[in-house]
């Protein structure tokens, strides 16, 4: 933190000096979508201005630095998440599909009738509803591991439900909706001993703390590039080779194949390009590249102590609101603050935090189960990231005061 | 401050504390349940017909003030009213939500403090949804979702 | 063409005034990607600067604004080509995503053992490779009508194999390889008295003519947004209401759910949400909304007229130069120029082409099976845009008698 | 204009025009095909082995003039050769093309003219293609692509 300076990192984000509804913004809706630098956002202009061309095919110069730039941003992501190797990165839309990749996948190379897969009641819809497609298509089973209330895996039921059956274990790195992280390198350990494959969501973890998927030897790892101060569009699925290479293909068309014959039939290449059909994002991809580039330049180290230190400051303070529950109150978690106040809806806690500038999200966060679980319709959730202050902390409370106020 | 202040006027926040006709009607002759996808709101509304009238409305469900006011105030207005009615009342509503800036017509009555959900578009949905559900109902339809209509 | 200022219209894209190997860039690899214009990177930018949200969910401004933009491309694209409703517009990655989704959805509601699947030999893989797919998982048969010698479907063969068994017709408007225009109302017509479905692939003819899916009557259309002055990832499929409504959900997560549930199961929105899961290249929709906003405001009638212009003036001079053969050499054609020299692969002539600041491309343009066809390995290809100038062809032209001079 | 030369100097051309050993050979002890999915280009290198020496080596196929002169002189140049001074040959040839820029090593000959390439990343593949076939040849594969080895 020697070095942090925050008014010079906020002045790489354009959109934090912006007004709303008259107030200067106050961006707590990082869980959703993080804020862009400059610096991501030039690299994607310069493409477009310097560098267009389609990839991969093209003996001319433009489609020569294009490809170059493509397989750079390949090789960024690759260190970023500690993958063994450039090739083990396949460029998907964001972690939506790339779950959907490996479930459709695993349906027709894995899973057979009667097999189970082994999920958390926490995950997000993104996680949930591709292996219920799966299980349709398989034969197989969804098995839902239960979590404690204070919103964590709870590892006895998850350790009761694995067994001989459980061929697929996917569950959330950190959680989108109560911000809690879970336990990978075990919950991976153990659903690996029981012969599971496992794939690990790290829409909200690869934001906030250093990945190593190698470290935590999942076999598929998935985020998305939006949520990493990235481009829209652009998302990763990490795979062992291993299991890329068993993995059928999923999308088809130009690039991804060997040869094409309407006679002789038609021939895959190997991963990651026989994943990547047609002309993919390219400038997603590069602008994904830079976006990685500037988390590891300002460095997780620092991130962390920033967000923990946010963390330390508004937490209490939100406990002190009358009414105001939070959920997954515990200590490892990333700084998603999801919370209800007796009384009043989420949404309306959304819309008048809004009239202050203040961008939070309110509703099931696309975790419908969780929501379930805990017996309320939603939270409202205040997600931050390495750029937010203290005083955008402070704003939020006095908000959430004044509607308690409005609501008494 | 002020649109804020016209949008949680005292008698929305009123009706969200205290609903009114917020029950279970098991002698019910129609219901159907409306849900907002996106945000979560589910509500469902029931009518006891007799011969065309609105003998009674009731609702339940979980929602924001906004569309949990909406549908207490619905279920008084419409109660002792024809269907048909009731749906030209659904549509005065739209029409002060969505349609050209008017003041609302007498008809509304106390719903005119609805009026102040035009200027928040993402909350248009939620004080539609009971009415869309209401309609949905005398329909003779089970469910209505917040996505069709408008 | 009275307002036509070819200067002020270049000036528009950036990349237009580079040099590349020391030569002013002459850039006609358009077929492959097009140029984007200021115009579209400044949407692009924009969006990120001051209105950056994750869409669809949040009760705040951002999300409110983005939600709002993202929703004003959809109506731009189903207004760029006459769809009736914005709603028949699916946002996807591309035309490759576009052919996947409905060739699985197909073959899932529609396609039987023992159907047929008509398609030409002139096709892109993109418009092979999924129904090959989808032939494999259906038990249906892929059938492939002729083309005449000079790059056209040939309509009698066509007809032949058409029949009660062909329940899906997927042809190409204009061809990528060749760039003949297929007479797409008429053979959609034939299609439909035989009962099939039929998808368009609108790759090569949107970014040059006025395209109208009412009018063609066809069930799907799908383009890229990079080949029409938009930004990679983005891409769309149309599809008739009907058919949208028919075809089953592809990939599943957040935003496409009516409902989650273990216990109870999953529920789908309607088309086209059913068919966006996850956050979507919301970025990318915007620019490919500026990107048609371009080309109306730049005006089809114009463009033909430039585009014709330009082909009037190269096609003959390539003709001169001795051992040159182009192939589709046709008057209803887009400006699409694919070519063989006697002796000389067209790769070399790729690469020499290159040191002369020139982009064409080089080879089979994902078009094997039409390569098989003509007997050769693939074609040199230079495709124009409305931007391109009779001084760049003429640079062409020169740069092609020199490559015949070197291998003489 | 000179990079141009470089990549296309008279021996290429020349090797390109008349390829050396482009025949059919229906005695060959081992033989494989490569194909580089990128570009389409395919070329089949046939081997006699007598003892462990490549008494004999053809080549056909479709490909560019840098893939066509490659293969032809590799053909030339590898006759008589044992299997691993092949190898060692092809490992020096990618050197030339790949590894730190240096002077072309007395061994390769002729083939030092394949050199221009080095300029030209996007024909390496081209240039490495009958190498990595006649390689796999040697391994006792079927196939080789461009896209393993380098
Ligand atoms: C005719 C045709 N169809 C399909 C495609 C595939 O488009 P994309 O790679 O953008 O998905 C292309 C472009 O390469 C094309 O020209
Ligand atoms: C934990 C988690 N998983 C999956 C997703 C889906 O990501 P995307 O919408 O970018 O595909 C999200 C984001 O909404 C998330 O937070």
């Amino acid at each position: 933190m020697a070095n942090w300076d925050l008014q010079a990192l906020r002045s790489d984000f354009p959109i934090l000096g912006s007004s709303v509804n008259g107030r200067p913004l106050v961006y707590l809706d990082n869980a959703a979508t993080s804020q862009k630098p400059s610096q991501v956002l030039e690299a994607v202009d310069r493409y477009y201005r310097e560098q267009n061309g389609n990839i991969h095919r093209g003996v001319h110069y433009l489609s020569q630095v294009a490809t170059d730039a493509y397989d750079r941003a390949r090789e960024k992501v690759a260190r970023f998440i500690g993958a063994p190797s450039p090739r083990d990165i396949v460029f998907v839309r964001g972690a939506t599909e790339g779950i959907n990749l490996v479930a459709h996948g695993l349906a027709k190379c894995w899973l057979k009738a009667g097999d189970e897969i082994l999920l958390t009641r926490m995950e997000h819809h993104a996680n949930i509803v591709p292996w219920q497609q799966a299980a349709e298509q398989s034969g197989a089973r969804v098995v839902v591991a239960d979590i404690t209330p204070s919103g964590e895996i709870d590892l006895e039921d998850f350790t009761r439900k694995l067994g001989p059956l459980t061929k697929v274990v996917s569950f959330v790195h950190a959680s989108n909706a109560l911000g809690t992280i879970n336990p990978a390198r075990e919950v991976i350990r153990l659903a690996h001993e029981a012969g599971a494959v496992v794939l690990l969501d790290g829409c909200q973890s690869a934001p906030h703390f250093r990945v190593d998927v190698s470290v935590l030897d999942c076999d598929f790892f998935v985020f998305s590039g939006h949520k990493v101060c990235g481009p829209t569009g652009i998302g990763v699925l990490y795979g062992k080779k291993e299991w890329l290479e068993r993995l059928p293909v999923y999308q088809t068309g130009g690039d991804m194949i060997g040869r094409v014959s309407f006679e002789q039939g038609t021939t895959f290449r190997e991963a990651p390009e026989k994943f990547e059909a047609g002309t993919p994002d390219i400038a997603g991809a590069i602008g994904l590249g830079a976006a990685v580039d500037y988390l590891d330049a300002t460095g997780f180290d620092a991130i962390e102590q920033a967000e923990q230190k946010l963390r330390d400051h508004v937490a209490p303070r939100l406990r002190e609101i009358p009414g105001l529950k939070i959920y997954g109150d515990v200590e490892a978690k990333v700084p998603v603050l999801s919370f209800t106040m007796d009384g009043i809806h989420p949404h309306d806690i959304g819309t008048i935090l809004d009239t202050d500038g203040i961008a939070v999200r309110a509703g099931h966060h696309c975790a419908q189960p969780l929501m379930k679980f805990y017996g309320i319709p939603g939270t409202a959730r205040a997600s931050f990231a390495f750029y937010n202050t203290t005083e955008e902390a402070d704003a939020l409370v006095a908000s959430l005061r004044k509607i308690s106020k409005i609501f008494a | 401050m002020s649109e804020l202040a016209d949008l949680y006027q005292e008698i929305i926040l009123d009706h969200n504390k205290r609903p009114r006709n917020y029950r279970e009607m098991p002698e019910c002759t129609c219901s159907a349940e409306g849900n907002n996808p996106l945000c979560g709101d589910e509500v469902k509304v029931s009518v006891r017909l007799d011969n065309d009238t609105l003998s009674d409305v009731a609702f339940q469900g979980q929602g924001c003030a906004i569309s949990r006011a909406s549908a207490s105030m619905m279920t008084g207005k419409t109660k002792g009213r024809t269907a048909s009615e009731a749906r030209a009342l659904s549509g005065q509503v739209r029409d002060m939500l969505l349609g050209p800036e008017a003041a609302p017509p007498p008809e509304v009555g106390d719903l005119a403090a609805l009026s102040g959900v035009r200027k928040f578009p993402a909350r248009i949905k939620c004080a539609m949804l009971p009415w869309h559900t209401l309609e949905a109902a005398l329909a003779g339809q089970a469910t209505a979702t917040s996505e069709s209509g408008d």
